[in-house]
């Protein structure tokens, strides 16, 4: 098992974000999350990342148990938010090889990356602050690539990409579960989601239901 | 801190990528240099209004040069982690499982060389204005007092500014908490800065024993931040 | 205070309500003697009668703050991080925090008196009003956002630094004062030429502070410990509404 | 007695401050208890 939940509450402001999810991710899976704003998606992908206390129920993810050190999982997760976590000062390449020089990937990792998320040299010269939404997603796409994460996080992915930005998205997803990850990721695509992924879960007022 | 051990990333290789990471965006966004140095400098002129005495002047170049230092401090302090809050990068250092240890001394070193530029221009601002006359000694004296200062300035800023970043409330909080802990580099930089400027006749032999104060100071904070930045800066 | 009952307060026990009562009886004779009973001094005259009451919150406020340290101390150590800790520490503070003030505000009284001026830039003085700033940062390094655990671990780390920046502070006014001006200024407590009912009053206001003192941080510590069970509490309700948005459940 | 506002006033300030906290520590207190069960009065 890559996740299993059990009744997990997650407090976030004084708000009961998740209210008892429970729910099991296999290895291998892309598992899309849905459901309306607000439903907890974003705290569970969060949650999972070991980046929100689990205040009641237990979670083990990637086989570290959140309620006793949330802090182990997060090497092996990549988490793309609704932020891109990016330095809008860098260019493009800057970016992403800060993030390699973090954890030690080569220049040949940064190189791939860029050209599987369709970087060009013109793009990775370019501030991010003068990138197009679709763009920065890419480029925010590409950093994790670069972390080889175990267990891909991705909160709306496809927002403000372009369709072709979105089939090589969804070609980047297949391929990192071909390489040996697992995907979860929300989604209000509901066609195009579902397409791509194998499985799907519902989330509606904190807690998870199989669709 | 195994999690840098496991990728063979070397804590130094991790400070130094945050280390020139906060340089390039300064280079680029040039933060300090269009608005904290006018901003630092305006505070030193608007000294010179209110006190409007020449040999007062003289005599508080040190102390004023400190403060407006330590105004600035605070603005650059929230703008080091402005840089990583706005587009949630913070977010991303924290699930990175890296050792937050070397991002403190990254983000310190960096800090402490923009407060060092700062001063540079400052403490030559405050030679040409408040007419201050500097011997040989004097600025051996000056220069160690800069160094060590700002380095305990930009380990205690950074400790803070990490507490503070992306909660309520910051832009008075990190004020409040760091004016107390910054009162001993604030006294002690001042009387070192007015032995080497010959203020009121203060001889430049005076001065080193406030550099060893804060000599102190720089290590107790550089070893408390190590330790303690992680666990104040995590969620 | 100590009359409140079980009944009445919740926080109440046997136990605070001895201490309570013991704490009226010596408080009342504190004031008694210290305003009428004790002498004048030789030297300061009416005005060491304010000493009752400012010796011994000065000490309280000390001690508070040594006890938020050790119990920050306790919370970062303990594997189980106990919350009881992070609550004595804060309770602490806060009562330490009230004392601190009433030292300076008694202080400057006093200081008005015997030296003509509220204030002194002497290196006790100025410590001690650093010390208060500091602590009032603590409280608000508490009340920021986050879960109970977030603030149990900022805020003793924030108790801890704090624990190595007064003797800094401390050490750098003394010399700043020592190499700028002369230790000309008074010392409230050198020139007082105590008799015995003087040295007994002094002594009786240091334990009838101290028993103040463990009264209000249980009484408060345990308000705390009510405040999180209530909000617990709060989130099983909110716990029911929030799936309650869901389907059927 | 010379001075009394300055010696009085010192006294009404520590022990008005005092008891200003005790009495809303209790009141706290107290708008807290309402829904907790002696079960969780760790101190009874």
């Amino acid at each position: 098992m890559i996740a299993s939940f059990s009744n997990v509450v997650v407090v976030y402001d004084n708000f009961p974000a998740l209210a008892g999810a429970s729910f099991e991710i296999a290895s291998g899976e892309i598992v899309l999350l849905q459901g309306p704003n607000g439903a907890g998606k974003t705290t569970l992908l969060r949650a999972c990342a070991g980046l929100l206390p689990i205040a009641r129920g237990s979670a083990i993810v990637l086989g570290c148990d959140l309620g006793v050190d949330r802090r182990a999982v997060r090497a092996k997760v990549g988490l793309l938010g609704h932020a891109n976590g990016l330095f809008p000062d860098l260019t493009v390449a800057e970016n992403i090889s800060f993030w390699s020089r973090l954890i030690g990937a080569s220049a040949q990792d940064v190189e791939t990356a860029m050209q599987i998320m369709g970087l060009s040299d013109r793009l990775s010269a370019t501030r991010v602050a003068n990138l197009s939404a679709g763009q920065r997603r890419r480029c925010a796409l590409a950093t994790l690539i670069v972390r080889r994460a175990q267990l891909w996080l991705l909160d709306e992915p496809h927002a403000g990409l372009d369709s072709q930005g979105r089939d090589e998205l969804d070609k980047t997803l297949r391929s990192a579960r071909d390489a040996g990850a697992t995907v979860v990721f929300a989604s209000h695509e509901i066609d195009r989601a579902q397409n791509l992924a194998t499985r799907s879960l519902t989330v509606v007022g904190g807690v998870v239901t199989e669709t | 801190m195994k999690n840098s051990l496991d990728t063979g990333v070397t804590k130094g290789k991790v400070v130094t990528a945050v280390l020139s990471k906060d340089l390039k965006i300064e280079m680029r966004s040039r933060v300090v240099t269009n608005q904290v140095l006018p901003f630092a400098g305006l505070v030193m002129v608007m000294f010179a209004f209110a006190l409007d005495n020449d040999d007062v002047l003289q005599r508080v170049a040190g102390g004023l040069v400190w403060l407006a230092t330590l105004f600035s401090l605070f603005i650059i302090v929230q703008r080091s982690f402005a840089i990583d809050t706005q587009d949630g990068a913070l977010d991303s250092l924290r699930v990175a499982g890296i050792d937050l240890s070397a991002v403190f001394f990254g983000k310190a070193i960096a800090l402490a060389l923009k407060l060092i530029a700062l001063e540079i221009v400052l403490i030559c601002g405050a030679v040409l204005l408040y007419r201050v006359d500097l011997t040989a000694s004097g600025l051996v004296l000056l220069v160690t007092c800069v160094l060590c200062a700002t380095s305990g300035l930009a380990f205690v800023g950074i400790l803070y500014g990490g507490l503070t970043a992306g909660a309520k409330g910051r832009e008075t909080l990190l004020p409040l908490l760091l004016l107390p802990v910054v009162a001993p580099v604030l006294i002690a930089a001042t009387r070192a800065t007015e032995a080497a400027f010959g203020s009121g006749g203060a001889q430049t032999s005076e001065g080193w024993a406030w550099i060893g104060l804060l000599t102190v100071f720089t290590a107790v904070f550089g070893v408390s931040g190590s330790l303690a930045f992680g666990s104040l800066i995590d969620e | 205070m100590s009359q409140v009952s079980q009944e009445t307060s919740p926080t109440g026990t046997r136990a605070t309500q001895a201490i309570g009562v013991l704490a009226l009886a010596v408080m009342a004779w504190v004031v008694a003697s210290g305003l009428l009973l004790t002498p004048q001094d030789v030297v300061q005259g009416e005005s060491v009668r304010i000493m009752y009451v400012h010796v011994p919150s000065a000490w309280i406020a000390y001690l508070a703050f040594v006890f938020t340290a050790v119990a920050s101390a306790g919370w970062l150590i303990s594997k189980k991080h106990s919350m009881g800790f992070d609550r004595f520490a804060g309770a602490s503070a806060e009562v330490g925090v009230m004392f601190m003030a009433i030292t300076l505000i008694t202080g400057s009284l006093w200081g008005r008196l015997t030296w003509g001026e509220f204030w002194q830039w002497d290196p006790r003085l100025t410590t001690t009003a650093f010390l208060f700033v500091t602590y009032i940062g603590y409280l608000a390094v508490r009340r920021l956002e986050g879960s109970v655990e977030q603030r149990a671990r900022r805020s003793a780390v924030v108790a801890l630094l704090a624990v190595l920046e007064i003797p800094l502070v401390h050490f750098s006014v003394v010399l700043w004062r020592s190499l700028h001006q002369g230790a000309t200024v008074l010392n409230p407590n050198g020139d007082v030429k105590m008799d015995d009912l003087m040295l007994f009053t002094l002594f009786s206001g240091v334990v009838g502070f101290t028993l103040v003192f463990i009264w209000l941080v249980l009484h408060r510590q345990r308000t705390m410990l009510l405040v999180d069970v209530a909000d617990n509490q709060g989130l099983d309700l909110a716990i029911v509404a929030r799936r309650a948005e869901g389907p059927a459940n | 007695m010379k001075d009394a506002g300055f010696i009085f006033g010192s006294y009404i300030v520590t022990l008005g401050a005092i008891l200003m906290f005790a009495v809303s520590t209790l009141r706290r207190a107290k708008k807290s208890a309402q829904s907790v069960t002696d079960k969780d009065k760790t101190w009874l």
